[in-house]
């Protein structure tokens, strides 16, 4: 096991390329994604190493690529599909919730569909409303399908191989603006997966605990790093699989703290961070001694692109601080 | 060439055995509709009228080496690769033993992972670009001399998963038989309704791969263009569109009333041209059948069917502490985790 | 105004008979909705009356028919278009929540897009994965776009009217379970439309309170019965809307309360009853006197067809009484 | 017939008004590769190189009455419709003033309800069912001599969206002229890898619509033909697929690096055929315009593009109380509500 410093961006690219190299059934697909190397260039040098029958450009059909993949995998391949921008996850929904979601069960376990969706998400990149979404919280309602967020380099190695070593559909969304502002120690070698489903507690606290993923889990250290001058100690979660959520890290944080801060990207209504909030209700209530609270973007359909909206819109390490400082104080 | 009037394609065994199944598979939806009735069977969807399209196909494919990719109508397709009257009882009556789906979709969803042929969902049209998938697969995995067949309804050539299926199919020129049981009506809505040309076939031009018309009614036409399209895919010669003109003779399903919109004298129109009928004089004008031998084999049918009822009766339903199985594999060296699945 | 009997069924066949025959915008799509009358009839007639022009049978294209229905709506019409099942909104998920949920805000309020999407959902009728799911938890979650769950036939005609009158798009989910079971009085006449975002308490009670939608409000009155005779008190709060959550109904049942049941249909994880859950956690907690509970679905992809599993997946009026039994106890 | 060696199809003052706009239009993306390289433009999608086949295709628009549904290219179609530069540059710069989308969209995202341009999502193909239902309402309005225009690239045609779009209208012979600037790529795929036939117009076939071929940088073709269609919309007719094959001159984006999949001779190759200096050579040898017309054209156009320039620096962003502004509009008679909108 060798350790290196890479972007998040090169450990999703290097996974992807050993997977390719270990196992003749791993195959990658979908726009622009062979000759150009992918838009964000997560597959560059990929088609170049393994050729036009494991890295294939597909037209642009989002429920196609995703359709195929299933294909694929119900014949045994262990296709690894990317969506150019997860804000076009959407005309492939019925094939991801109603088809590979679904084909286990439906089949009484006869068929499963190991397959991963890989999509870039995220704002703060002047993306606008279609190019900067959070869409976790359509994905994370229908029991059959994984859904990953890695929150640095080596997790996002090790998570994407253990997606595409799982036997069932994994949705593993990237956030874009961390792809290159983020470097960090990735330990390469085959054995080196991070079990799906385990969350990581990436800072230890005793007064309030947040309860995060993706980029926000940089925003709360951020946060945390500044508050511990004011006195106030954040713990941070990075949950890394949304589904299957890990209750256990959740609970155990709150018991340890008795303050829930969950932070999400995402808009408040309807968002993931519900969820959250609602296992700590339901199960975390005796230990809690402030009510749970949840910061997130506001209800509005999505990123605006302007810088000052985009600022509006997005959560940041100021705007955790300041509902950190308040929980603790409750 | 083929129909009706041209030289026999098939062989005498072919000939009779392929009968057999279409008489089987009649047996089985009359049984199923008296069973709806019967409020024994919730659900009941009809491949009545299909039968020399779906029995004609299976002429072409080999169970369990080529993929079929079918869809809710196609019984008498799943009986002539070798699910049995049984199986499908099993399967409408929601039993464990189904082995479709252990009871867990309701009837038409046929299913087997040792026969190749993929379990469906209800949604019209988005199980064509699993058969692209598959075909890919196929030529990935350098299995050469293997093609895919799928099945579909006029009406579902609208869906936009369809087309994204056959522009993905003709781009890269993969082994997938494209067949359109095209039996004029969509639930209740006319052709003109639901395809903006006169004939599905035509579609294949803009995917750049052939389209054929065939009657559908005729068992030994759909032979022949079905073998033709599949030695083309297995030759790596690229997909074919294939439109089998044929016509629904009951009810969409048992909660559709055809009367609501269309004529009795259009039903009876087509009932005189049942395929099944049709093939009978077939084989007894050319392939000179006894009319006993088919009477024996319409009684042999409904024998097996009632048997397969009784089976399927007698058969336990699945527990309900299964509801949870199969939700997800099991992942290869992680240890049990306690989350539990059931909350209720 | 006038009071009559109607089921369900006919409660929504008369809203859509009188909005066409009052608002000459109004227009009616959808598969087998015009010669037909809908695989339901409920819109048995309407073709006769009003001809094709406003009852228009649409091919098998669900993003095509909300689509259309979208540009019909930037015109200015006011269309109702029908999705068979709720199952198959997934194909039109692109465009009712990329396009229609978010026309208003990328336009900066210069386009809008009044239609309504009316969809027969919900399980307990031996439907299967495919005609039973509960589908609100993929809508909620996105700004723009109201839903819309009525329980009575009252309710039913006076929320589709005010989802027709709407200026913003709205699903309109209907339970086809009530569809022909339940009956009740409806109040006809043009003014009798009931407001969007207004909950409804169907039972006032002092020990526990259910908040429900869809045919789980039947269940919960029938739970609320059966308690009653062990002297346990239910209030039944009626959401009716889900987007705009009517927040203040919510927090002020839990506060006379102190116990909060939230019933739903669907699965548990990525429900909407997670997000009651959070709000009341985050809003209500000083009222609590107990955990919040959920009581949902098992987390199986769908609901499964033999009757022995089905019963296994539906929410009823037995495990309400279980759950809210437990609750008090607390 | 209307190409550039046939009459002249245009009169003066059209020809001389279209080749101002093209100018226009090319002289504002040029601007915008400026701002882009200075960090001033956040994101810029060229439309150099589609000219002819824009302002060709406005030829054939009444602005404000015939409805247009564009596609993110669309920037010197929607010039020649009336939007100025100043109205492109404070979109492309999210002003407040931003006349398309308040800056809340990326540029590219046109749109102005008072001239009928639709505004469009980002998603490729997802707008044309959007111009099948305007049309359907212009129907059912009984508004009579009037078309819908919608425009897309060749890789869009792959989408499930575009098929039920030509679907529907083909179905209903609705008044909707679609028209695909095929211009080679989709971002770094080349036509073959996105559609499976030669020209995406032989798609048309499949829906009941004539489908037709048109050199995309030649603006009295793209107008001669789009007049054509137009015409036959408006007499209730039936719709049209028109395919401009044209190039695009740039990258796809500021994001893009096409020297990763296209060689730079064929670049230059189609850069020798620029639309805009076919047309100048048009206008002197045909209409008799002096070149010095054309510098003069030039010159007024790049002062243009400055002084929007410097008023869309000057003018203000998007204040951010108004981030929840027109999530929901007003419901006629309701009392306003204390929903919370921030949450944040
Ligand atoms: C996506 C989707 N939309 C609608 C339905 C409802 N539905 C079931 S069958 C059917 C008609 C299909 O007609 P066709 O494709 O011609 O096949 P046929 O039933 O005539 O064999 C419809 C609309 C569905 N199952 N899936
Ligand atoms: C649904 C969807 N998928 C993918 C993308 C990313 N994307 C943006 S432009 C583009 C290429 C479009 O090519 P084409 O339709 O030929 O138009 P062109 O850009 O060449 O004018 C792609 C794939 C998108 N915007 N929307
Ligand atoms: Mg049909
Ligand atoms: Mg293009």
């Amino acid at each position: 096991m060798t350790t290196t410093e890479q972007t998040l961006l090169e450990a999703i690219r290097g996974a992807m390329h050993d997977a390719l190299a270990w196992d003749a059934r791993v195959v990658v697909l979908g726009e622009d994604v062979a000759v150009k190397g992918g838009v964000f260039l997560a597959t560059d040098g990929l088609l170049e190493r393994f050729g036009a029958l494991r890295v294939i450009d597909m037209p642009i059909a989002e429920a196609g690529i995703v359709g195929v993949a299933i294909g694929m995998a119900l014949h045994g391949l262990r296709p690894v599909a990317e969506i150019q921008f997860a804000d076009y996850l959407y005309p492939a929904i019925d094939q991801i919730l109603n088809e590979a979601a679904r084909m286990r069960y439906r089949s009484n376990g006869d068929w499963n569909c190991p397959l991963v969706i890989r999509a870039p998400f995220g704002g703060g990149i002047h993306g606008a409303l279609y190019h900067s979404q959070s869409v976790e919280a359509l994905f994370t309602s229908t029991p059959g399908l994984k859904v990953v967020v890695p929150a640095t380099p080596h997790d996002a190695r090790g998570l994407l191989l253990a997606a595409i070593a799982d036997p069932d559909p994994v949705l593993f969304l990237e956030h874009k603006r961390l792809y290159r502002t983020l470097r960090g120690p990735v330990a390469t070698g085959q054995g080196a997966t991070v079990p799906l489903g385990v969350a990581a507690c990436r800072r230890p606290g005793r007064d309030v605990s947040i309860i995060t993923y993706g980029a926000m889990v940089h925003e709360s250290l951020r946060a945390a790093d500044a508050l511990a001058h004011e006195g106030v100690d954040l713990e941070v979660i990075d949950l890394r699989t949304l589904v299957p959520l890990d209750r256990d890290a959740v609970l155990a944080t709150v018991r340890r703290t008795g303050r829930a801060l969950i932070v999400s990207e995402d808009n408040l209504t309807g968002g993931f961070a519900g969820e959250i909030a609602a296992v700590i209700a339901e199960h975390g209530f005796a230990d809690l001694d402030a009510p749970v609270r949840r910061l997130a973007a506001p209800d509005v359909p999505a990123v605006p692109f302007s810088e000052t909206l985009e600022d509006a819109f997005m959560v940041s390490a100021a705007k955790i601080m300041t509902a950190a400082r308040e929980l603790a104080r409750y | 060439m083929g129909s009706d009037d041209g030289p026999p394609a098939l062989s005498a065994a072919e000939a009779l055995s392929a009968y057999t199944v279409m008489v089987q598979a009649r047996a089985v939806d009359d049984r199923l509709w008296q069973l709806s009735r019967q409020g024994r069977a919730h659900f009941v969807i009809t491949s009545a009228g299909h039968e020399a399209t779906q029995v004609g196909m299976a002429l072409a494919i080999r169970a369990g080496h080529d993929y079929v990719v079918p869809y809710y109508r196609d019984m008498a397709l799943v009986l002539a690769l070798g699910q049995t009257p049984r199986d499908l009882l099993l399967h409408a009556m929601g039993r464990a033993a189904d082995p479709a789906s252990g009871g867990r979709q309701m009837y038409g969803h046929f299913s087997s992972r040792a026969r190749r042929i993929v379990s469906g969902s209800s949604s019209v049209g988005s199980h064509l670009v699993h058969a692209v998938g598959l075909a890919f697969a196929l030529r990935i995995g350098g299995e050469r001399d293997t093609a895919v067949v799928t099945s579909f309804g006029e009406g579902a050539t609208a869906e936009g998963a369809w087309h994204e299926a056959l522009t993905i199919a003709g781009i890269q020129r993969l082994p997938v038989v494209f067949v359109c049981e095209s039996n004029q009506y969509a639930i209740s809505m006319p052709h003109h309704a639901e395809v903006p040309v006169a004939d599905v076939a035509l579609k294949a031009a803009g995917y750049g791969m052939p389209g054929e018309v065939v009657d559908g009614n005729d068992l030994r036409a759909v032979a022949l263009a079905m073998r033709r399209a599949m030695a083309r895919a297995r030759a790596d010669g690229g997909p074919t569109l294939l439109e089998c003109k044929t016509y629904r003779l009951r009810p969409h399903s048992n909660a559709d009333d055809d009367r609501r919109y269309r004529a009795a004298a259009e039903v009876d129109a087509w009932r005189a041209r049942d395929p099944i009928g049709r093939f009978g004089e077939v084989l007894v004008r050319e392939y000179g059948v006894a009319p006993a031998v088919l009477a024996q084999i319409a009684g042999q049918a409904r024998a097996e069917v009632d048997q397969a009822t009784l089976d399927a009766d007698a058969a336990p339903a699945p527990h309900p502490a299964t509801i949870a199985d199969h939700v997800f594999g099991t992942v290869a060296g992680a240890a049990p985790r306690s989350e539990d699945q059931r909350h209720a």
